[in-house]
This record gives C-alpha cells, structure tokens and sequence, in this order.
C-alpha cells in the first residue's frame, strides 16, 4: 500500500484521481497527450443501449467560472462502445468505470448486464442525473423511489459493483444518498451538473440549442462540497466527488469533506494534462496540510 | 501530434475593424500539418473554456505562426490587450485542416467572409508552391472591416465584395462566383455558416472544402461538443468538428 | 412613463435597478456613496419578530466567482426596525421592500402585519429561503405546502403586495412558484443562494462557523437564469430576478429570461457604487441591443 | 467619509518573510482621520471580496499611504505580483481607528503581533507627536518575521520577542508586560486574537484600545458579516468590526 493508493469496492486506486465521465470520451485523444495508465481509474463516458445523436448544436457555453454543456448522451450504444471503444482502454493499467444511462429502467439493466462483462470494466457509474435528456436521466436522479428502483435492478445484474450518481438539482440530496445506499450501491458518485441556461442577448435566446445545460466547474465546488460533507456523515459507502476540480487543493477539500477519490470533468478541457499534473503535485499538497496518506485524508473535516 | 505551450506574443497590431493580427513564437509551428488547422488557446486562466483560432501562417524559419482574429465577447476582447511580450497557453494544431496533398487540380478558388479569411491565406501559399493557380474572393460587410486583399493579391488575383459595397463590388461573394465560371476546378471555403452553405449551392457542380465553425468544448475530440450531422447512410452518422474538421469535402457534412 | 420605468404591483419604480436584501443594510451606509433617490427600489435587510444576534463568525468566505454566507438573520427585530431604521428611508423618493423572515407562520404574520403599515414600504418579500437559519426559513421555502401556506396568511395582513422569495434549493422551482402564485403572491422574487460550503484547509474545518453558508454571486446567475426562463412561462405574476449580477449585460439578461426588475447583493460588496452605475449605463445597454423601454424586454427570450 | 479609487502602487518591496510594504498614491491618505482605520481592497477585478488591510502610515505631503501586508491566501499572493506603477482598487478609508484625540495618558504602551504590527506604526508616530511617550512591545513568529523595528525604535523604547527566540527574547509579547509595570498608563494593541486575550488579560488593570480581526464581507457596515458581541446588558448586542471598529476600548466587546 503506497501513500497515495485508495482501496474502494471494485477498485483498487493507484491514486485517487480519474477523469469524470463526458469529459475525457473513451480515452483515445488524451493519449496523445500522456500514458493513461498514471490515472487511478478512468470514468468513461455514458454509454445507452442504442446509438444516441444527442441534442442540436450549440451544445456548451461559457459561464462565470464555469460552463454549460448539453451533449445529449451521444454516444455510440452499449454494443459498439464494446466492441470499437473498450478493448483500446484494455492496454493500460487502469481500471475503467463505465458510466451507464437510459430512459427506462430496462435501458439501464440491459446496458449495465453487457458492460459489467467486459474484464477491465471494475465498476460502474449509474447515471441517473443527466440533466441534458428528454427523457430518462434525470427523473430517476430526482425520485428517491425511482432511483432506488434503478439501483435495485442494476444491482442485479451488475458483474460489477455499482456506484450511482447523483443530481444536486434536489432539495435533498440526504434522502437520495440513503435511498440509493440502501437500494444496495456500493458507492455514489457526486456530483452531476446543475441545470442553467445562459442567453444570447443578440440573438435573445438561449444559447445553448437544447436551451439548458448542465452547469460544471469551479462554480459548482461549494455546493458539491456542502452535499459531499452531508452525506458522508449519513451513508457508509465511499463517494467519487468531483465538481470543479483544477488544483490540488480541490483534491484536499473534496477528501476531507468526505470523497474517496475524486473526478476532474470541465478542467479537462481547459488543461488536457489536468489529471497527470494533478496526480504528479499531489504528494507536495498531503505533506503541505501534513498527511501522509489518502486514507487519513477522507472525511478529515469531521474528526 | 497536438501540444501545449506557452507561446510568445512577437507582433499585435489591429488590421481592419476590430480585427487585430498577432504573430506567436514557440514549437506549435513545427507540428502544424494542414492549412485550416486551428490553435486552442487559453486566453486568461480565470476562463471556462480555450477559444478556437485558425493558423492564418507558418514560418518554421522563425518559429513563428500567424493568427488574425476579430473582437466579438469576452474571450477576445481581453486578447486585444495582451501586450507583445506576454505568454499565452495555447494547445494545437487541433483538427484537420484542407488536404493539399490531395489536391490533384490546377486551378483553385477560394471563398472566405469575414473572419473566415485567414486560414485560407496559409493555404493559398501552400497551393501556390504546389503550382496551383489561386483566385482569391473575399466578402466583408464593410470597407473598414476588409483585410489580407494585399496578401492574398501577391499569390493570384483577387476579387473583394462588401454587403453594403463601400469597397469592391456591392453583394455577397456568391454574388461573384458565376462571373469566375470555368476558371477553376476546384474550391475551399471558409466563413459563416450562411455563406458557406450558398457558396456550396453555387458550386454544386463542383467537389471543394469547406471549413465550418461551432462552440467547442475540448477541442481535441473528446466531449462531442461540435458535431454536425453526417448524410443518411453514414456509418458514424456524425463528424467532430475538432478532429475530424474543421475542413470537410462537401457532402461529407451536412450544413 | 419613461424609457426606463417598470410598473409592478405595488411599486412603481422609475428604473428596474434596486440592492437585494441583506447586501444593503437598511440603505444608511450606502447614502454615504450616492443618493438613495436614484434607486428603483430599496430591499432591506430581513425583519423578524424580535431581535436575533445571528451566527457566529466567521459568516463569509469567498468562492470562485461567488461567495458563501451565513448571517443568520441577525436584525434588530420589526420594532426597532420600524422605530430606528425605516425612518432615514422616507427621506427617499424610493419605495422601500421590505424582506420578511419568521421561524413560524405565526412570527411571519406578525412582521408582515407590522412593517405593510407603514408608508413608504410599498411591497412584502416574503423570505421562505434563508439557509443559514436552524429553524424556520428554508423548510418553507422548499415544501410548496407550506410556502403556500405562509404566503396565505401573509397575505391576509398585509397592506402591501406581497412578492415571495424563492429558495433555488428544490427538486422542482416550477412547482414552488405555482403553489405561492395560487396562495396569492403578487410576484415573485428569484433566487435566494444555494447552499454551499468551503473548507479551511489547514483548520480542516468548515471555514463558516455555520458550516453551510449560502452562495451567491455570478456562480449561480445560470442557475438564477433557468429557473426564471422556466417560472416565467408558468406563472402571470412578475418576477424580480437576482444572483450575480455585476454588469448591464446581466441585467438585460434577466430581463429577457422573465423577470421584470432587477436586485444587486453581493455586488455591492465589490463596488458599493454598483447599482448607482448600473441605472447610468442601462440606457445604452437598451441601446446595443435595440430597446427602447424596459418593458419591452422583460421575457424577450420568450417570444 | 470613505471614497473609492483607484490608487497607484509607488513602491512595493519584500521586508520580511512574506511580508511586504506598499506605498499607494491618490486622495485616500487626506481622507484618513485615525490610525487604525483600514483600506479595503480590490485586489483582482474577478475576486468577489475585497481584502481588508490597515493603513500603516500617511503622508499628506506627497499625498501617499503605507500598507504592510502578509501573504496568506489566494488574495494577498496575487497582491505580492502587482508592479509598481499599476493601480489598485481601493475603498477607504473604514472603520473607526484609535481614538487619540481622548487619549489622556502621558505615556502609551504599544503591543503588536505579526501582521498586527503595521497600524501601530501610524499610531506611535500621531501619539509622539501629541508629546505622548511611546513603549513598543512586537511579537513575531522567528526572526525573518520582524519588520519595522528601526523604525518604532525612532519613536521610543522597541522590545521584540519572536516565539522560538530566534530573534530578541523568546516567548510571547505577555511575557514582557510584567517587565514594564508602572511604564505606561494606557495600552493600543493590534494582533492576533489570542493574543488580543492574553494582552488584555495581563493588563486588565488598565484601559486600553484592541484592534480585532474577523473575516469581512461589505466592509462599510452594512452586511453584519463582522460582529462581534457586545458584553451582556450592551444595548445593541455587538459591534460591527468594519464600522463600530476595527478598534475597540477594552470591554467594549467580547474576545
Ligand atoms: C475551428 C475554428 C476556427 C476559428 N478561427 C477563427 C479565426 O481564425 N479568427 C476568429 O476571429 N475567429 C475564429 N473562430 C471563431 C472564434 O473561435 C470565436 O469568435 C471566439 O471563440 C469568440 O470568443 P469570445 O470570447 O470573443 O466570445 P464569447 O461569446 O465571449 O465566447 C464564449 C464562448 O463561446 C465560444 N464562441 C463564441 N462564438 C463562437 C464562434 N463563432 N465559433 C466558435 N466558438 C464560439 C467561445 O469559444 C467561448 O467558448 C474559429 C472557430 C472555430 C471553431
Ligand atoms: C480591519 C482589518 C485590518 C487588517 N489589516 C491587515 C494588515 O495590515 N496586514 C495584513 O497582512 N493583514 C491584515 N488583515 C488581514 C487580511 O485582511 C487578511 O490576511 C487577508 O484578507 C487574507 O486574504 P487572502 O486573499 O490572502 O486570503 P484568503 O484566505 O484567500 O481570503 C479569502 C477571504 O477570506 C478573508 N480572510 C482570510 N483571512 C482573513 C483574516 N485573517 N482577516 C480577515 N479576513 C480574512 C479575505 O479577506 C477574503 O475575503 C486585516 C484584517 C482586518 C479585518
Ligand atoms: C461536456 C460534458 C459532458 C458530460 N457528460 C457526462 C456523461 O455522459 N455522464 C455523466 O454522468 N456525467 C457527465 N458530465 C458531468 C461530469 O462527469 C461531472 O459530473 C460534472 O461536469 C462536474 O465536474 P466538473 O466540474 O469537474 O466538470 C459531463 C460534463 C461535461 C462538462
Ligand atoms: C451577506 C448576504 C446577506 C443576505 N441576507 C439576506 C436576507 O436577509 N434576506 C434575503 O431574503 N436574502 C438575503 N441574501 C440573499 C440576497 O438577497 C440575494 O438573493 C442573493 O445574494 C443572490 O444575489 P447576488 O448573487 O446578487 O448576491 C443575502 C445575501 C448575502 C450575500
Ligand atoms: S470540442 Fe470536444 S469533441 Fe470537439
Ligand atoms: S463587513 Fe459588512 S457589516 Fe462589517
């Protein structure tokens, strides 16, 4: 056991970071940029049980300190994302958590019983807050019931143990932490995006295509921290926090709030080397607030 | 391969309306492959997202490449002040840019507007070495905002329009494009989405390359921030406007 | 009726540029900066029944693009605000709101009966939203039952319109906003802060001695954004808008979302001479984007 | 009356660890009425708060104020960066400073800690030019932490204490007070909570003046941000740090 590993249900984390789902595709591109297999785990993005075009474009926008994006869940459908996309991930030495959606509950268990298959496939990231869908997503994020339902079924067939993650767009994410945990998650992942939307004061209507998005970046970190910090003290399984990550000390705060790990999303886009340079400073951070392992970090804020 | 640098401002100076030419030291022009690929920079760190620039130029003598672009929001109008001297972060060359290697003709036109101007300066001269002979038009709302006619003019004959024809011939550039029939084999565009899509109606006889602008997220062809659509019966049903483009043949896309 | 005039129930005001509540005192400490007179309107600092002394401190912590608070409603109570403070405000030609908090509909009631007496306050906002409060506040503002409730009987007593002031922290803005529109409201008023935290990381602690603070400035204006594009189109009453606005720009784009005025709160912290220079420089805002009245704008998104 | 404007930065310069000295130039400095009165300012137009720092000296003559000023956070670290010659967004003067036109004593005790030290200065340069005797008592972490002791030393006794005793004696600033017992008849003292306790408490023989710190939001009085309570029986509670402060009598207010 290194300093920086973290042990969590289907995971063995090499360090506590990875990139969020969405904002990293299948792998590919980043690459190019540095050897995937430095990352504790990477989340891929959402897969669905047939091929998805998403929503029209302008699908992001900027915002103060953060951004907007309605992608839409495109995505090439559980079989193809297998077959063109999971075996190039196979090559590395990182566990893969896939990042599963749908519009109805057989959706989810149809891609979640395929994808669970496939060997370096560790765990999977329920999405059940897609903000940006029609249909599905985001119902199942804001129903306690609903969500529990998803879970139950999911769990059933997962090869894998389940995380699930949450909306923050509830009035109480406690009672959806708890429903999910008792559903039988092994985890939760939170948070998924805000709904916002931004105008286009020449045009005089929203900018992005699908009018909302889904608000991500530093923005959002307060509110990811305060739910992180609320459900820690309620639940008893480990949490993937992300929200708004960019520097080290967001890695802390998230830790001692509560998160085991943690997920970089938007700062992809700005850094693409975000998660290797983060990962490469973080030692200097644990020994600056006088840690010496990430274990000792988690949940450091309520001791 | 794409890279990220600090890049040295060389050279900033305003060269129509708004619009402002700003030369940038570093490796990056050393990886550029194609005209019509594009820079990603990041403009001030406080900022969400990197702001998408076409290569206007290259020169691998000096390290240098060439950017132009217009003052439109926020992004822009705070690289207006950057001063020469200063560093920014920029990521590139992203995409794919016009396939000269391919280019099989010998006498190509060029179709810019406004600010979709400058990635085609990089490739008339690249044409221009290849032997090809270039016709330039390029269309502007107004006298003040025209740029480049000079440069472009150095590598072939050139034909400005303005919409409200204070300079060159009043209309659009699609205006001109009969009066240029059987001067040319082939075409490559570059402009807002409007015109491209008449410039493409006007050409339908011919193949050519356009070049196609959206918000991005990444820029490097992981977010699926800038599809657009593919034709019925495409395999993929959809294009990357980061990676696959930003040039595409016609009919590869659908405007 | 000028260019520049808003009529809403209650208040006409000569701009739609007013200090939201809490980020303006009760206006003393601002006519040192500017004349009070050139407001569209003043919201004072919440009312309750007696004197409260608040949270402890530290009650502020900033966060990228917004900030965290958690007064506590610490006011001197409706008498003495009566008696000691509203008295400066008739020296203005400005209507005055007054924001009303409670921990029980009784206490409501009672403020409401109180300040809607007297004259220059034009018009109740009903806050059923603070989060820094342990009882009473934010349980109204996120169950419609009983935001539906408080805004009746509020109404009941009051002299005055009444606008209610929603809390951004629910599953379902839409429904909050019909459920106080049927009970009554004259208008609403939108958004309160969501509720966030940030960690001292050398403390490993909270840095709000609350723990939870509420979270406002341009972080949330997409938030602030969506959920008035979406209330607007679901109720008749008029909406004033707030969450980080800073510059014409955002007030044009509030106005377009749906609402019909305009509040400034932490801004005034940046720049206490915000609201003075944001009713300046309005006119040329209306300008570059082809207005010549604020009335024309309010929803323009929506058409 | 408090303005706001931007201020030029006259000279900026590293004095001891992480601790720097700013001389800023416009109207501010004929507007200050006490020592102890704070500047707030903008330090980055992005930032959502302003930092509240007090004025360490005035020179009305070439119309300059003094500020020292600690790196701490993400703030006072971008402030460290900022080059003379640029300006910065300042509101003040605020608060209520101490109050030497009541000061009766002949003889005046001064203790400061760490970046507590600073408006102390202003303060023993007015109380010695009202005729009043001057005994300045620092504290500081180690012996790269002491700042200004030659220049308290100009104004009367200095004694300088550093808490690993690295420099000076070793201990705490209440480790000196016994030593000046009969020395002084009033005490100012500016530093960090728990010291702003044990001075008071040492010296709870005597009427004196605290300057108290609290994490501020408007910083005019208006936000409730920075009250501290008033002792019981107070009729209104508590004091506003911002407004009512930064420097309280001794009982004023509860540390
Ligand atoms: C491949 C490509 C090449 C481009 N080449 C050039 C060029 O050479 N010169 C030039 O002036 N412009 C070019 N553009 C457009 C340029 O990216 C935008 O004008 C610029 O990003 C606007 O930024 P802003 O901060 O001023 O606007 P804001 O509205 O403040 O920007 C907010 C966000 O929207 C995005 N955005 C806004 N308008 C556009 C747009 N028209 N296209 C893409 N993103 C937009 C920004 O990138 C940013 O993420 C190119 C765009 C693409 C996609
Ligand atoms: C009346 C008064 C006078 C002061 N005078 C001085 C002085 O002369 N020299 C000096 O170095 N410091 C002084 N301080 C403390 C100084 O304001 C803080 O050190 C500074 O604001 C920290 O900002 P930051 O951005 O580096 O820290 P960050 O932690 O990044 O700041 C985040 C926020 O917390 C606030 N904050 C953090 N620490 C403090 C603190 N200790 N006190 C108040 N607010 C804090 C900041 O103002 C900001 O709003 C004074 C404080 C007060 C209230
Ligand atoms: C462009 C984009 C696409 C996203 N796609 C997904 C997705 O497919 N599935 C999902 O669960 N979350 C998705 N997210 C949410 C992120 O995984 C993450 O929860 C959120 O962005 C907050 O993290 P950040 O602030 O670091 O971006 C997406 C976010 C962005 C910005
Ligand atoms: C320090 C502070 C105190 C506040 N106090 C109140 C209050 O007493 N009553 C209330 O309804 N809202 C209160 N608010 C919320 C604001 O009125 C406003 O709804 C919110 O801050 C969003 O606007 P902004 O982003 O412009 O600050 C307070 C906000 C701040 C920052
Ligand atoms: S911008 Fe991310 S895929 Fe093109
Ligand atoms: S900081 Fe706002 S009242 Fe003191």
């Amino acid at each position: 056991m290194t300093a920086m590993q973290v042990s969590l249900p289907g995971l063995e984390l090499k360090n506590p970071i990875m990139p969020a789902s969405g904002c990293f595709g299948f792998g590919k591109e980043f690459s190019d940029f540095y050897d995937l297999s430095l990352l504790g785990a990477i989340i891929i993005k959402a897969a669905t049980g047939n091929t998805r075009y998403g929503n029209p474009t302008p699908r992001v926008a900027e915002t103060s300190s953060g951004m907007l994006n309605a992608i839409g869940l495109q995505n090439p459908g559980v079989d193809r994302i297998i077959q063109e996309e999971l075996p190039f991930l196979s090559e590395f030495d990182t566990p893969v958590i896939a990042n599963v959606a749908g519009s109805t509950v057989k959706e989810y268990v149809e891609v979640a019983g395929k994808i669970s298959q496939i060997s370096h496939v560790r765990a999977l990231e329920l999405n059940i807050s897609c903000p940006n869908v029609k249909e599905g997503g985001v119902q199942f994020g804001t129903d306690p019931e609903l969500a529990a339902e998803v879970t139950r079924q999911v769990k059933q067939v997962s090869k894998v143990p389940v995380y699930v993650k949450l909306s923050p767009n509830v009035t109480d994410i406690v009672s959806m932490a708890k429903a999910v945990e008792e559903a039988g998650a092994d985890g939760l992942s939170m948070i998924n995006t805000l709904t916002g939307m931004r105008l286009d004061l020449d045009r005089k209507q929203p900018i992005i295509a699908n009018q909302t998005g889904g608000l991500s970046g530093p923005a959002i970190k307060p509110i990811a921290i305060r739910m992180i910090y609320q459900v820690y003290q309620e639940v008893d399984v480990p949490i993937i926090g992300m929200g708004g990550v960019e520097t080290t000390d967001d890695v802390v705060e998230y830790l001692l709030a509560g998160a085991s790990a943690v997920a970089i999303g938007s700062a992809n886009f700005k850094n693409p080397f975000i998660c290797k340079e983060l990962i490469e400073e973080l030692p200097a951070a644990m020994d600056r607030y006088g840690f010496t392992t990430i274990e000792e970090m988690i949940g450091g804020a309520h001791r | 391969m794409m890279i990220r640098e600090d890049m040295e401002i060389l050279s900033h100076e305003l060269v129509a309306d708004k619009t402002y030419k700003m030369t940038l030291k570093g490796d990056m022009p050393s990886h550029v492959i194609q005209p019509g690929q594009f820079v990603h920079i990041l403009i001030d760190s406080s900022d969400s997202l990197r702001r998408p620039i076409s290569i206007a130029d290259v020169d691998l003598t000096s390290g240098t490449l060439t950017i132009l672009y217009k003052v439109l929001g926020k992004g822009t109008a705070s690289m207006a002040e950057k001063p020469v001297g200063e560093h920014l972060d920029v990521l590139g060359p992203g995409g794919n840019g016009y396939p000269i290697e391919e280019v099989s003709a010998s006498r190509a036109l060029l179709v810019g507007g406004g600010i979709g101007v400058p990635p085609l300066y990089y490739l008339a001269k690249q044409l221009k070495e290849k032997g090809i002979d270039v016709t330039t038009v390029l269309g502007f709302q107004h006298a003040d905002a025209v740029f480049f006619e000079d440069e472009f003019r150095e590598l072939g004959e050139v034909i400005v329009a303005t919409n409200d024809g204070s300079y060159g011939s009043k209309g659009f550039v699609t205006d001109i494009l009969p009066s240029l029939d059987g001067r040319f084999d082939t075409y490559f565009s570059c402009g807002p989405a409007v015109m491209l899509k008449a410039v493409s109606e006007t050409l339908d006889d011919f193949d050519g390359y356009l070049s196609i602008e959206e918000r991005l997220g990444c820029g490097v062809g992981a977010c699926f921030a800038c599809v657009v659509p593919a034709p019925e019966g495409d395999a993929k049903g959809y294009r990357k406007i980061c990676r696959d483009g930003p040039v595409f043949r016609t009919g590869e896309v659908i405007l």
